[in-house]
């Protein structure tokens, strides 16, 4: 597959909890702030929801960057979700990032449902960091590349 | 017989791997020797085995068998392969040299495996008789001479010199396409070597295992024996021994969906997994003892029932070292010894 | 020891204490110890060891032999002793069917370690003081038990039994130990560098899953990796992703509950440092969430069981230095 | 003719009928309208999905069927699940025909023969059964004797009432396992109802169905008079390859792909009971 670097667009896997960063991207919709296309959303109960396997598998499948979003610490619809998925994550983080696996392609951020600019600020944000890193080549599956 | 001073032996190789490839066994990180794809420059593992055996050359862990594309209601079916290059294996041992013609009567028996016989063809194989046995070693037990391996072509390694002699013609090719590094060589060291190999292997720990209580006329006996149980009983159930194991062959194919399209794999498996046998409807062989029977019967009894009293074993005792619990197929012939009669 | 050992497990037989024994069986060499139960004083004699080869922890065999009739006997070394509480704490053992003796260890090696240091051929090993005197086809070798010891027993976090019913002999203390020294020297290296090292590492991976199927942590009913649906059930590894999904999900999986037994290095055929993983969450859950030792006692929820309001964000990460 | 086992071939579904609440009959051809391959009745074929998975069906038309073949399937699996899914015209893929189906042409040949099935058990019995009835003159009298759960379950009931049981020489027995309105058969398992009936011990017979039938009709069988050697029958177990080389199908040394699927129970008993 060739890949042009100019025109390298990555794929981003965004988890994002339902109740707040699930309405918060809404928000973002209805108030009509841009962020990439390429930001795939995966609703999710809950950012505790998210498991290892799921970050895994999505960069197997082709993302180049991974974005788990979930309500603020303390706001949790089922009150205590996002604290258990904040340990998880920092120690998966922690750990793709010890295998060497670039550890800006992984990011997790809270967003409240009020916060619809912030959900497209970070989506830029987190898009334009996952650009210039490139293409996601050391958790990729070379079977799911090939075409 | 010609032969080459071991300070050549990057001569050798480089001449080997002139247009097509040429692995040998060379030390990994870890210290342990594996077969690898020789660079100007590799050294030769000074180690006895390799860690793996040789049969992935063949058989590899896990090969593309067919892609399939889908649309809608109809299937598009790809045969993936594309010509594989020539390639030489050096140094292999006599007892994964003989592994080798145990798998062939597997892969090889109709309906050939199409994918197995490409590699059998495009491969040669380059042995090395053995100079320092171990006492993990009891190949002489099913037969094999470690001093005189079977291959295409056979080297022996004295103090300071490779002898190598071809043995068939893709041997002769191999030893024509380096010939420009080796000088005739005389048979006498080569000898020496041999007759000093030989007074090492009575002495072996495992010298005097026995096959006598076992083969294909010894089914039900072994098969019933209560002994399978505590020699079981601390099976860890993975499947170490399997994939050490040179004449390990049994098999999974497996699908894998990619996104754009289906690639149905073979990969290694092994009897002692427990999913091995599974159907939507229950499994026969629930308990790992029945799995650890039938890895067991499989070589000692099954295989040699259906190829005129052949073993399906080499001796090359990968597994005594490698098991984490240390249990192996010596432990069990030797407690099964008498079981039949 | 070992005579002491033998004795003590008879009487208990004898009195009715236990009705079997979990131990560790002389095998055709010196090395090759199989873990086995021993139902009779006859069987004790006949076969039962306890050398520097027993390095086999059999806490995760309980699981299974503490549901059978009767109560067993088992030996544990400290470092078992760790397993045991972390099995007990999880409910997977039942404590009441197991009676425990401590048993001292001074680290344990294996064939397999001797082997990388040259010494092949083995036909005897003698201990005699610091050193193993090795009897080969070739001759004789003489080397250091701090030479021969694999990484595990070499930075041994504990002596002290943590667990037991009795003890045979003295109870040491936990002990300073530098196990974190490797992992310190990874996150000192560039991600790039890391990458190759795991790369390397990981590449060599089988899937035999022998480090699973020891692990004293690993006792799922059904693991995740033997779903058919999982795409990867039990099966080799068809793309380095899935070497590397193996790994990070099993270790994580065992996160904060993992005691650094190191059983998944010992067993490994391919000698991956897979402790280095495991490792590596034990330092960072010390380092984010205060000092824990899995099976340290049997009461403490584990780390990932639990949490604090003030915990460090995911963004810590990227916050420490290196790239 | 095999020349590359493990690349299937191309199969299209005609038609699906729905025979039980959870049995299917699937008709299949090639891409080009004709069979796949030619076959002996008991002989089976690896359908698949691709990443759904492979396995191993008894075919369950008769050779003698020039048009197309047939697959009567049991929705228990993951693949079994997907193909009572699909649509007619879903493409498939297909390899065998693998096996060693059962002696048609010598140990059949001018006997009386007894077919005894359980449920889904009929479905390899139907290939051998409608190959007798093309080739009624080299075969004696045929008894079928079959039962199911209940009346739904009988599997092909309108070709058994409209067809085997209008031919002269067959006589079919059925039996569903509890009392049922509608239905004025015998009621009662198989095993008890084949004693009943205590058929003529000069019969060569064929037996398929669940183990446990498998196992009391054996005994009853026996206890009739019947030898081992008197008894066929064909085993199904997991299945990879399809040709005795992935190591998995064994019954002690013979590996039901190839050395099977159909065993006389005088081979079946030199093995370990292990299926």
């Amino acid at each position: 597959m060739q890949v042009n670097e100019k025109e390298f667009k990555p794929t981003i896997v965004a988890f994002c909890c339902n109740w707040c960063s699930y309405a918060g991207a809404d928000l973002a919709g209805t108030n009509r702030l841009n962020y990439p296309a390429d930001v795939k959303i995966i609703r999710v109960p809950c950012s505790c929801r998210v498991n290892p396997m799921f970050i895994l598998r999505a960069f197997q499948r082709g993302a180049d960057g991974v974005i788990m979003c979930g309500c603020h610490p303390g706001d949790c619809h089922y009150t205590t979700g996002n604290y258990y998925a904040r340990r998880r994550m920092t120690l998966l983080f922690s750990m793709l990032d010890y295998l060497g696996i670039e550890r800006e392609r992984t990011r997790v951020e809270w967003v409240s449902a009020a916060e619809g600019a912030k959900f497209a600020a970070t989506m830029n944000e987190f898009v334009e960091t996952v650009t210039k890193l490139g293409e996601n080549k050391r958790l990729e599956d070379l079977r799911c590349k090939e075409k | 017989m010609f032969k080459l001073s071991l300070n050549n032996l990057n001569d050798l190789f480089k001449a080997a791997a002139e247009g097509g490839a040429l692995y040998i066994p060379a030390d990994d990180g870890a210290g342990q020797a594996r077969f690898t794809r020789w660079c100007d420059g590799m050294e030769m593992s000074k180690a006895l085995k390799t860690v793996k055996s040789a049969k992935e050359f063949f058989f590899p862990q896990t090969e593309s068998l067919v892609d399939f594309k889908m649309k809608g209601k109809e299937i598009e079916i790809i045969d993936p392969r594309t010509e594989s290059e020539d390639f030489v294996v050096f140094g292999v041992r006599a007892c994964d040299a003989r592994s080798f013609s145990i798998l062939d009567k597997v892969f090889l028996a109709d309906p050939v495996d199409t994918y197995y016989k490409s590699r059998r063809e495009h491969g040669t194989i380059v042995t090395m008789a053995c100079s320092r046995p171990e006492e993990t070693c009891f190949c002489t037990a099913f037969g094999v001479d470690p001093t005189a391996p079977e291959g295409d072509a056979v080297c022996y390694m004295t103090e300071d010199e490779l002898f190598i002699e071809a043995k068939t013609e893709k041997g002769t090719a191999f030893v024509e396409k380096v010939k420009a590094v080796l000088t005739d060589g005389d048979a006498a060291p080569v000898e020496a070597q041999k007759a000093a190999v030989k007074e090492i292997l009575p002495k072996l720990p495992l010298a005097n295992l026995s096959t006598d209580s076992f083969g294909g006329d010894k089914l039900m006996e072994l098969f019933d024996s209560p002994k399978w149980a505590e020699l079981s009983a601390s099976c860890l159930g993975c499947g170490t021994c399997t994939f050490v194991c040179p004449t390990c062959q049994c098999y999974d194919i497996r699908d894998f969906e990619t996104g754009h399209g289906v690639k149905r794999f073979r990969c290694w498996d092994s009897c002692m997994f427990s999913d091995f046998t599974k159907m939507a409807h229950g499994n026969p062989r629930l308990t790992q003892l029945e799995r650890f029977r039938q890895r067991f019967m499989h070589k000692l009894v099954y295989f040699p029932a259906n190829n005129d009293g052949e073993f399906g074993c080499v001796g090359c005792g990968r597994c005594l070292s490698k098991c984490p619990i240390s249990m192996n197929i010596v432990k069990v012939m030797k407690t099964l010894e008498g079981e039949s009669k | 020891m070992q005579g002491k050992m033998i004795a003590r497990a008879k009487e208990l037989l004898q009195n009715g204490t236990v009705n079997r024994v979990i131990g560790w069986k002389a095998g055709d060499f010196a090395y090759d110890i199989t873990p086995a139960v021993f139902n009779s004083a006859e069987e004790l004699d006949a076969g039962f060891v306890y050398n520097d080869f027993c390095g086999a922890n059999f806490s995760k065999y309980l699981v299974k032999e503490s549901r059978k009739e009767g109560k067993i006997l088992v030996f544990l070394k400290p470092c078992d002793t760790y397993s045991f509480n972390q099995l007990t704490k999880e409910h997977r053992i039942i404590r009441d069917n197991i009676y425990v003796v401590g048993v001292p260890c001074d680290g344990k090696t294996d064939g397999e370690t001797l082997k990388l240091k040259g010494i092949t051929g083995i036909t005897g090993i003698k201990t005699e003081g610091d050193s193993f005197v090795v009897d080969t086809l070739y001759g004789e070798k003489t080397i250091a038990k701090a030479d021969a010891l694999p990484e595990r027993c070499l930075s041994c976090k504990s002596k002290k039994h943590v667990a037991y019913d009795e003890l045979l002999g003295e109870d040491g203390e936990v002990c300073e130990s530098n196990r974190f020294d490797m992992v310190e020297k990874l996150e000192a290296m560039s991600s790039e560098e890391r990458f190759n090292f795991w790369r390397g590492e990981l590449s060599r991976c089988i899937r035999c899953n022998a480090c699973r199927n020891v692990c004293p942590a690993c006792t799922c009913e059904r693991c995740v990796f033997d779903n058919d649906n999982s795409g990867i059930a039990q099966k080799a590894a068809a793309d380095s992703f899935e070497e590397n999904m193996f790994h990070i999900i099993r270790a994580f999986h065992v996160a904060g509950r993992c005691t650094d037994c190191g059983e998944c290095s010992r067993v490994c055929p391919q000698n991956i440092p897979l402790h280095l993983l495991n490792r590596k969450f034990i330092k960072d859950i010390n380092e984010f969430y205060g000092e824990f030792q899995a099976g340290e006692d049997t009461e403490t929820r584990a780390p990932l069981n639990i949490f604090d309001t003030e915990d460090v964000e995911p963004s810590v990460v990227y916050e420490k230095g290196g790239n | 003719m095999i020349d590359e086992t493990l690349i299937p071939k191309l199969g299209v579904v005609t038609d699906i009928r729905q025979d039980t609440p959870d049995v299917k009959t699937f008709r299949v051809v090639g891409t080009d309208g004709k069979k796949v391959f030619e076959h002996i009745p008991g002989q089976c074929a690896m359908l698949s999905i691709p990443g759904v998975g492979e396995a191993m069906f008894s075919i369950t038309s008769s050779p003698t069927n020039t048009e197309f073949m047939e697959f009567s399937i049991k929705k228990c699996g993951c693949l079994t699940t997907w193909l009572h899914a699909m649509d007619v015209g879903q493409q498939i893929t297909i390899r065998g025909p693998y096996g060693n189906g059962f002696p048609v042409e010598s140990a059949f040949k001018g006997k009386d023969l007894l077919f005894i099935a359980g449920g889904i058990g009929l479905a390899p019995l139907r290939s051998v059964i409608n190959y007798i009835r093309d080739k009624r003159d080299n075969y004696g009298k045929v008894q079928i004797i079959y039962g199911s759960r209940s009346m739904d379950d009988l599997v092909d009931y309108k070709e058994i009432i409209d067809e085997w049981m209008a031919d002269d020489g067959i006589e079919v027995n059925l039996t569903i396992d509890r009392e049922q309105e509608g239905w004025n058969g015998h009621v009662g398992f198989v095993p008890n109802y084949v004693k009943e009936l205590n058929p003529d011990l000069g019969k060569t017979v064929v037996m398929c169905g669940p183990p446990i039938m498998i196992k009391f009709t054996l005994g009853g069988l026996k206890e009739l008079g019947f030898k081992e050697t008197q008894v066929f029958t064909t085993m199904e177990l997991r299945m990879k390859c399809g040709v005795g080389k992935c190591g998995r199908c064994n019954i002690g040394s013979k590996y039901v792909c190839k050395d099977g699927p159909v065993f006389r129970f005088d081979q079946l008993s030199q093995l370990p009971n292990e299926y």
